[in-house]
């Protein structure tokens, strides 16, 4: 028998037809198709029960009700709370997107402390116990050499339980230098305190007013709390009852039954308008003026002097200047002024942008005197003061702490050169910087906000940081600030934390929410309320004995045990006793009165003119002829302009003409870019003073010629690669420009040059 | 490129013979066929034990001879599947009885609070939206009309894992090529939805009332 | 053995946007991508290679300063009724592996991603680019797979998906009805998430042949009009405006043409079976 | 130097020359099929496209190879069923060069989906009411037919013509050959026409959409007209460039002038069909849709009324007449030109009817798409052109592929 290659041959044949009449082809076919349905490296969710949870969002002051489905204990998606009586059901994309910064990869995952350079970016991680000793040595240290007034502790807010924790301990530990993170309700908060003598939130009720006349508030890109002007808009919309006052055709313009497009920093010329017309045309609230306001006439003061009055300053602003400072013209101004007098209630409300725009004292008591002269006060439709909450128990202190206490304050608020304003955190890094030794802040508690991206001329900013030899950051995210820290110690995210949410600026309303934890924690984080305990704990002494608490969810409790069952249930409380004021009750200024003439207001010139709210243009920094043009930030609702850096999904939804390629598009009108030689999609270089980024053209007919305005949000350097590295930070290239009685930042923009890349 | 052997015819006796060709067809056709057949469906799949073994009998006789009261619909309409080790717990804080695998139960999963992973034989893919609503309430079918007669089992027999797809075989049912019996229910891939669509409501259905 | 399956009455769910409502917040994108388990990725500008099911365009009037307008247009599946009305949508008809249908119950245009293999006819029939690719794997980075919504199963490479109306917040609607024994779910039982989160209230989504459903009214108003009208595809997604140049923006008009000419958008009721 | 692989009588370049000839073309192959694996293992995103471009550079080349392709068919037809024997003389390279472009085509196909594994879903999930389903199914039939008109060819091998059985294998395939003739010309009819199809049923895409007759846009008749029109011209012109190539005369002219001249016929009545079809489209589809003509043709860098005059004029209309005038027939120059412009004309109708479809905005505030092929796109594309020139060479070398070639060249 001979074996040869056809032998084989035939085997292979015979074995190939054998195969197909087998199920190994076909059921391989199949099987490996369905492979591809199922891979492995696609994640297939875990299925469950779902379970709703309400909190509250914190990732920007707002402060919205929300409703988080939850399924075995993972955050899916989030909703807003339809009964919460702020946003009433609406949310903005930051907050509907939050659960990605809960699982994202900018978190800070466990304490650390820095090991590189400053910035540079490398971290070791290390226990809670060594965390809490580090800072707390710091601290000790500093007070041993009695210099507790060296720490300085820099905040989001100053209200609610976790901002007055803060404050207690730096009281009980003898610094007065807790700092809030500015924004525009700086200004408003002061005015209302010049003109109604109460320091409080503002409230304006938009919902009940029938004409708003809106200087620049970005009210559907983040004003006040975006989930509640949302949930307004409809409203406003079909009511025609808002008229926005902006150079550019936002959002809330888009949406305005009225554009009124006055030139950028001639608000407070355009309020001033507006009243000489109602005042000349006898349009104003008689009875309120003339019985609960003071200074609307000439005055004489206890000296005998005669001071002029707020109508009288009117007179300088006659339609047809205002006009020409403004570029609106005369009939737009007298028409407004008609609409906002006649109308029953009006409200003028101010705050550029989402309210991270700073603005002097001028614009916002000139907007204020607008809602005097209609009287609208404390009336519905009209704005209130939201007294502070004022729930803390007492404290004893030692003498190094009522020594530090004593001492002046870093950034020289409530000096007698800004004796009305509370914080200036703008201040703070010249004061250190001319400093001819050490730092006058030895160390930095960062316990909110994300000062190196938000503050004006940021690189300075960080000069001046880096001169403060021991920075601790409690930020849930590594922010651009935590990253310029020494020691990371990471509060939880607010989806896994407890906290109180105190009545957000702009809600008329006094109202409690409640952050609660809806998932577990997930990383080695501690609630910045237990570091503050354990810190003041391993510090002793009165200060241990100022936080008799065990953890901070037992002093929540306790602080809100009156709220508590209502928190708990609804996930918020409502003050059923608060009502505004009658105005015979409502004004604890020194005249008692609604002060036209501030008497209170820093006037260091002591004229007349410089205590009542005239028009003073802002010098912005740079010269003209070498940079022609002005930037100007603009918010954007998908785009998170504060503390917190977008997630992915926001920066998904943001157009190809804002970012392309990690480049932030400014917009131009087509009228400057014909000017300067730029057309749609060029790169280009943008300068101002400050400094100079790398930008692209994008052209748009609804901005004013000459402006160059870019979103406020991008460029930012830290969180992850999913945000970092997209444009150019605004922030850094705005300049801080000292309003003169406040000390506020009033540098709304930047003289600024566009040159082709 | 050839040579000149090549070129030379081979002579007839060098060369095998008719039917010794045949045969090598035929030993590679046979092999092919056994391997195909046999080999080749004890392969693909893996075995696997369930962690702990489970008398449903026993359950369906204490609880009342329901399956919904351990298999039930939540408020929402959705379908619990299985029971979680809260809902065991209600029950089996503590041994019922001196069953070694309830011992184990209680020993490994109890006290570590730690659910039990059982592996499921009917499970769906993920691409996939099973109403048990629409067939228990809107159909009114019984269990076992799918799931057969587990509801009477007094052991949990293995568990059979398709190695490539990673899908229980009970999906597929155990015949290759789905020839023969299906074995413990019914088979649950689409066809076999389709199949009793098509008989009981005049149509097999548009793809979302089952896909996600 | 087993009883017919309870049969419910025919739908055309639609969706009915008004534009003048509208702000451009993107909370609908946010919140359709947190539902949906849509991906992403660290660079996104290039929004041919984004997948998004819902997307918001700004347009604007084209005048110069200050007599410029703008308007958003949000754009999802149009969920198109196709030529005659009987469900041959432009996409569903070219499908080679009939990986979308056309749900005859509800009218939504589904797509099968386990059983699409990415030939993308469909997306070049698409006349609105609704439909996208997964051109890569998608990622979760850190634990971002967490937050996935079981609802939903993930896309692999290489298949096409769009929006749904989120047919699964329909599944599960059903699912309850039959637990409490209905046969009919109410209208806010089922919404999209982009109508559930829209903060403006500007997307209202219902039954088209319900006229006890909003849409029924609105899709029937004067103000209401369809992309791309005239290439007979017969969405389901209707918009509202009062203004006539957000009209000339959603669809081609000759010269001479005006959107007031316009005979009123295709009535729903002639798709009822 | 003859080696009996070669066949009797016919001279060959030598090995070595040989080798080098395919390292150099192979090295090109391997290029592609580097790119291949890359698509195949890292995904669709290694190319150009996008969500506006779901169709591209491939699909083009599968139209355009599908359509050069068609000289097999309809060679075939004329030779077999019209009964114009001289064509034998052609017909073994039409089919060698129509198997070349069909495989390609059916490789690009596996290429271009997402989910490879899944590409047999098309089969056997099919929709019967897309044109693509139409195609898969014609095209694998054809491409089996072509390969069995292959496979006689391939037999005629000296060396393979000495088995027997192979020997009778291909005598009795030969008697058949008019049968696979059959069937290849009405599987071509149908998928060229659906390939057609493809673009024309979309009636969402108001540039490809075209009315037609029953299920069939007019796309559909256009195609499978242009295909058996240029075709030939394709086979022509593959035939001349190999002449050039290899230094001889392989086929007779008189042979080049019968297939332009047929040639010339069909496009002529194409390009009358086309252009009543082109201004039907212009002057009422489009208008109804909301388009005008030149909305198609303006705000873009690239699609200007240009590449229309190009397809239907200087690509369609000149090198009709040429090939219909006895003259332009005669002057080898003009009638090479003519094919070569024909080759040309029915490149750029895929083209726009794939590319410019989709480039093309139809929302008012949308802008033109564009689009860039990667090097892994170009790669692939060129693939099937190295493989092709691979296949030819090897055919060309070892196959008695033109019966003329001995008479031609004689005294080797």
């Amino acid at each position: 028998m001979k074996i040869d290659r056809r032998c084989f041959l035939s085997l292979v044949i015979g074995g190939a037809v054998g195969t197909t009449l087998t199920p190994v082809p076909w059921k391989l076919t199949d099987d490996i198709a369905i492979w591809t349905q199922n891979w492995p490296w696609t994640p297939t969710p875990e299925k469950g029960p779902s379970v709703y949870k309400k909190s509250v969002c914190t990732l920007c002051n707002g402060g919205c009700g929300i409703n988080v489905r939850t399924v075995k204990g993972q955050a899916k998606t989030i909703a807003g709370q339809a009964d919460y009586p702020v946003n009433r059901g609406s949310l903005c994309p930051m907050g509907i997107s939050a659960t990605q910064h809960l699982y994202g990869p900018s978190r800070i995952q466990s304490p650390m402390k820095r090991t590189g350079d400053r910035g540079q970016g490398k971290w070791e991680k290390i226990s809670w116990a060594e965390a809490i000793s580090t800072v707390s040595e710091k601290l000790a240290e500093l007070r041993s050499r009695k210099k507790p007034h060296t720490v300085a502790c820099i905040a989001e807010s100053d209200r609610g339980t976790v901002p007055y924790l803060l404050q207690r301990f730096l009281t009980a530990y003898g610094s007065p230098n807790f700092i809030r993170t500015p924004s525009s309700f700086d200004a408003q908060e002061q005015a209302l305190y010049l003109t109604q003598g109460k320091h409080g939130t503002i409230g304006y009720d938009l919902a009940n007013a029938e004409f708003i006349l809106s200087f620049g508030c970005a009210l559907m890109d983040g004003w006040g709390t975006p989930g509640q002007m949302l949930s307004a808009s409809a409203d406003f919309k079909q009511k025609n009852k808002l008229v926005q006052v902006e150079p550019r055709l936002s959002d809330t313009a888009a949406l305005a039954s009225q554009w009124v497009a006055a030139k950028p920093g001639t608000e407070a010329a355009l309020a001033l308008g507006l009243a000489h017309v109602i005042v000349r045309d006898n349009l104003y609230n008689k009875d309120f003026v003339d019985n609960y306001a003071f200074g609307f006439e000439a005055w004489e003061d206890e000296n005998g002097t005669v001071h002029q009055g707020y109508k009288s300053l009117l007179k300088q602003y006659p339609p047809k200047k205002v006009a020409g400072i403004t570029g609106i013209d005369k009939g737009t101004i007298e028409s407004l002024a008609r609409k906002f007098s006649r109308a029953k209630h009006s409200v003028a409300i101010c705050g550029r942008g989402s309210g991270m725009v700073p603005g002097g004292m001028d614009e916002a008591l000139a907007v204020f005197a607008l809602n005097a002269l209609v009287g609208n006060i404390n009336q519905p439709g009209g704005v209130t003061a939201i007294p502070e909450p004022d729930y803390w128990p007492e404290m004893q202190r030692d003498k190094t702490a009522s020594n530090g206490m004593q001492q002046p304050r870093v950034d020289g608020a409530e000096s007698d050169r800004f004796p009305n304003t509370r914080y200036l955190l703008n201040r703070v890094p010249e004061a250190i910087n001319s400093a001819k030794d050490e730092s006058p802040i030895q160390a930095l508690l960062v316990a909110g906000g994300n000062p190196l991206y938000t503050m004006a001329d940021t690189e300075t900013a960080k000069k001046a940081f880096d001169k403060i030899p021991f920075i601790a950051s409690f930020s849930t995210y590594m922010d651009e600030t935590a990253q310029y820290a020494d020691i990371l110690l990471p509060n939880h995210h607010f989806l896994e934390r407890y906290e109180d949410v105190p009545t957000p600026a702009g809600t008329p309303t006094r109202v409690i929410g409640l952050t609660r934890p809806v998932v577990e924690t997930r990383h080695d984080t501690r609630h910045i309320g237990d570091t503050l305990i354990n810190i003041a704990g391993s510090l002793g002494g009165f200060i241990e004995n100022a936080f008799p608490w065990g953890n901070y969810e037992e002093f929540l409790k306790q602080t809100l045990a009156g709220q508590w069952d209502s928190l708990e249930k609804q996930g918020y409380w409502v003050d059923p006793e608060f009502m505004p004021p009658a105005w015979e009750e409502a004004f604890q200024t020194p005249s008692g009165k609604y002060e036209f003439y501030p008497s209170q207001r820093s006037n260091p010139s002591g004229k007349d003119a410089d205590a009542l709210p005239g028009f003073r243009q802002v010098e912005l920094p740079g010269v003209q002829e070498k940079m022609p043009l002005t930037l100007m930030p603009y918010a954007s609702a998908r785009i998170a302009g504060g503390a917190v850096a977008n997630p992915p999904f926001m920066t998904k939804t943001v157009d190809a003409d804002v970012i392309r390629d990690g480049d932030v598009f400014v917009e131009i009108n087509p009228k400057t870019a014909k000017e300067h030689d730029f057309s749609e999609g060029d790169a280009a270089v943008l300068k101002t003073p400050a400094g100079k980024a790398r930008v692209r053209i994008h052209l748009f007919e609804g901005l004013m010629p000459g402006l160059v305005a870019m979103p406020v949000g991008l460029g930012h350097a830290a969180f992850s690669d999913y945000i970092a590295g997209k444009g150019a930070n605004v922030n850094a290239l705005l300049t801080d420009v000292t309003d003169p009685g406040s000390g506020l930042n009033a540098g709304w923009g930047s003289r600024a040059s566009l040159v082709k890349a | 490129m050839s040579t000149q052997s090549d070129n030379q015819p081979v002579p007839a006796e060098n060369r095998a013979s008719g039917w010794v060709i045949f045969v090598f067809f035929l030993i590679g056709l046979i092999a092919s066929l056994i391997s195909g057949w046999i080999a080749f469906p004890n392969l693909l799949y893996s075995t696997k034990q369930q962690p702990i073994d489970f008398n449903h009998k026993v359950h369906v006789e204490q609880m009342g001879g329901q399956c919904n009261s351990c298999h039930f619909f939540r408020d929402d309409g959705s379908f619990s599947g299985q029971p979680t080790l809260d809902e065991c717990k209600s029950c089996h804080m503590y041994p019922m009885s001196n069953d070694p695998d309830e011992k184990k139960f209680i020993e490994e999963y109890v006290k570590k609070d730690k659910e039990v992973p059982w592996l499921i034989y009917a499970e769906q893919p993920p691409c996939v939206f099973f109403s048990h609503a629409a067939h228990v309430n809107g159909a009114e079918m019984e269990c076992g009309t799918c799931h057969g007669d587990i509801g009477q089992s007094t052991s949990l027999r293995e568990y059979q894992e398709n190695r490539i797809t990673g899908y229980s075989r009970d999906i597929w049912g155990y015949g290759m090529l789905r020839i023969g019996e299906a074995r413990h229910g019914r088979r649950h891939k689409m066809n076999d939805c389709a199949e009793c669509h098509l008989k009981e409501t005049g149509s097999k259905g548009d793809c979302f009332q089952c896909h996600k | 053995m087993t009883k017919q399956a309870r049969h419910t009455k025919t739908k055309r769910y639609g969706m009915v946007i008004d534009l003048d409502r509208c702000t451009g917040c993107g909370a609908c994108m946010v919140a359709c991508y947190a539902e949906n388990n849509v991906p992403f990725r660290k660079d996104e500008s290039d929004k041919m290679l984004s997948l998004n099911w819902l997307r918001v365009f700004k347009v604007d009037n084209g005048k110069p300063f200050p007599d410029t307008e703008i308007c958003y247009i949000p754009k999802p599946c149009m969920q198109c009724d196709g030529r005659h009305m009987e469900g041959h949508s432009p996409c569903v008809s070219v499908c080679p592996a009939v990986a979308t249908d056309y749900d005859e119950p509800t009218g939504v245009v589904s797509q099968i991603y386990t059983r699409c293999f990415g030939c993308r006819y469909c997306m070049a029939a698409c006349p609105y680019h609704a439909r996208k690719f997964n051109w890569w794997d998608p990622v979760w980075p850190a634990d971002m797979e967490k937050y996935l919504n079981p609802d939903v199963s993930a896309r692999m490479r290489g298949v096409v998906e769009k929006c749904s109306f989120c047919y699964h917040r329909y599944q599960k609607a059903r699912d309850s009805a039959y637990v409490e024994g209905r046969d009919e779910i109410a209208e806010n039982e089922y919404q999209p998430a982009c109508a559930e989160a829209c903060p403006t209230r500007a997307i209202t989504f219902g039954d088209l042949l319900n006229p006890e459903h909003e849409v029924y009214e609105l899709s029937r108003s004067k103000k209401a009009f369809r992309l791309l009208e005239k290439l007979k595809t017969n969405p389901k997604v209707y918009y509202l405006t009062a203004k006539n140049w957000v009209r000339r923006k959603a669809d081609n008009y000759l010269e001479g043409e005006s959107p007031a000419d316009r005979k009123p958008a295709h009535k729903a009721e002639t798709a009822s079976h | 130097m003859t080696t009996p692989a070669i066949p009797e009588g016919v001279k060959r370049c030598s090995t070595r020359k040989f080798a080098i000839w395919l390292a150099v073309v192979g090295a090109v192959l391997l290029w592609g099929v580097y790119a291949m694996f890359l698509v195949w293992y890292k995904g669709l995103n290694q190319t150009g496209m996008n969500d506006a471009y779901g169709f591209a550079l491939w699909i083009w080349a599968d139209l355009a190879v599908i359509a050069l392709g068609g000289g097999a068919f309809f060679s075939g037809f004329l030779t077999y069923i019209i009964g114009k024997k001289e064509l034998k003389n052609v017909i073994n390279y039409a089919v060698i060069i129509g198997f070349i472009c069909y495989s390609s085509a059916l490789l690009i196909l596996a290429l271009d989906i997402g989910q490879p594994l899944r590409g047999w879903f098309i089969f056997w999930h099919a929709n019967v009411h897309s044109m693509l389903t139409e195609v898969a199914f014609c095209l694998s039939c054809y491409f089996g037919v072509l390969t069995i008109e292959f496979i006689p060819v391939v037999l005629e091998n000296p060396k393979l013509d000495r088995i027997p059985f192979l020997h009778h294998l291909s005598h009795n395939l030969h008697e058949v050959m008019a049968v696979f003739a059959a069937t290849g010309v009405f599987l071509s009819f149908f998928h060229q026409g659906s390939l057609g199809g493809v673009a024309g049923v979309l009636y969402g895409r108001p540039f490809a959409f075209r009315e037609g007759l029953l299920i069939w846009p007019w796309t559909f008749f256009l195609f499978t007209w242009s295909a058996a029109a240029v075709g030939p011209c394709f086979t022509v012109m593959v035939t001349w460039l190999t002449e050039k190539v290899t230094r001889k005369k392989l086929v007779k002219q008189e042979i080049f002038q019968l297939l332009g001249k047929i040639s010339g016929w069909m496009l002529l009545t194409y390009m009358i069909a086309k252009i009543a079809d082109t201004l039907y489209w212009a002057v009422v589809t489009a208008p109804s849709k909301g388009f005008a003509l030149m909305d198609f043709y303006s705000n873009n860098p690239v699609y200007g009324i240009w590449i229309l005059i190009a397809e239907l004029v200087v690509c369609g209309l000149v090198p009709a007449f040429i090939l219909i005038s006895r003259k332009g027939r005669e002057n080898n120059t003009m009638l090479i030109t003519a094919m070569i412009l024909a080759v040309i004309g029915v490149c750029i109708n895929r083209w726009v009817m794939v590319l410019q479809v989709m480039a093309a905005p139809l929302l008012p505030f949308q802008e033109w798409y564009m689009y860039m092929p990667t090097w892994q796109e170009v790669a692939t594309t060129i693939l099937p052109v190295a493989y092709g020139i691979i296949l030819i060479s090897l055919a060309h070398r070892y196959l008695p592929v033109f019966p003329q070639e001995k008479e031609l060249n004689p005294g080797n």
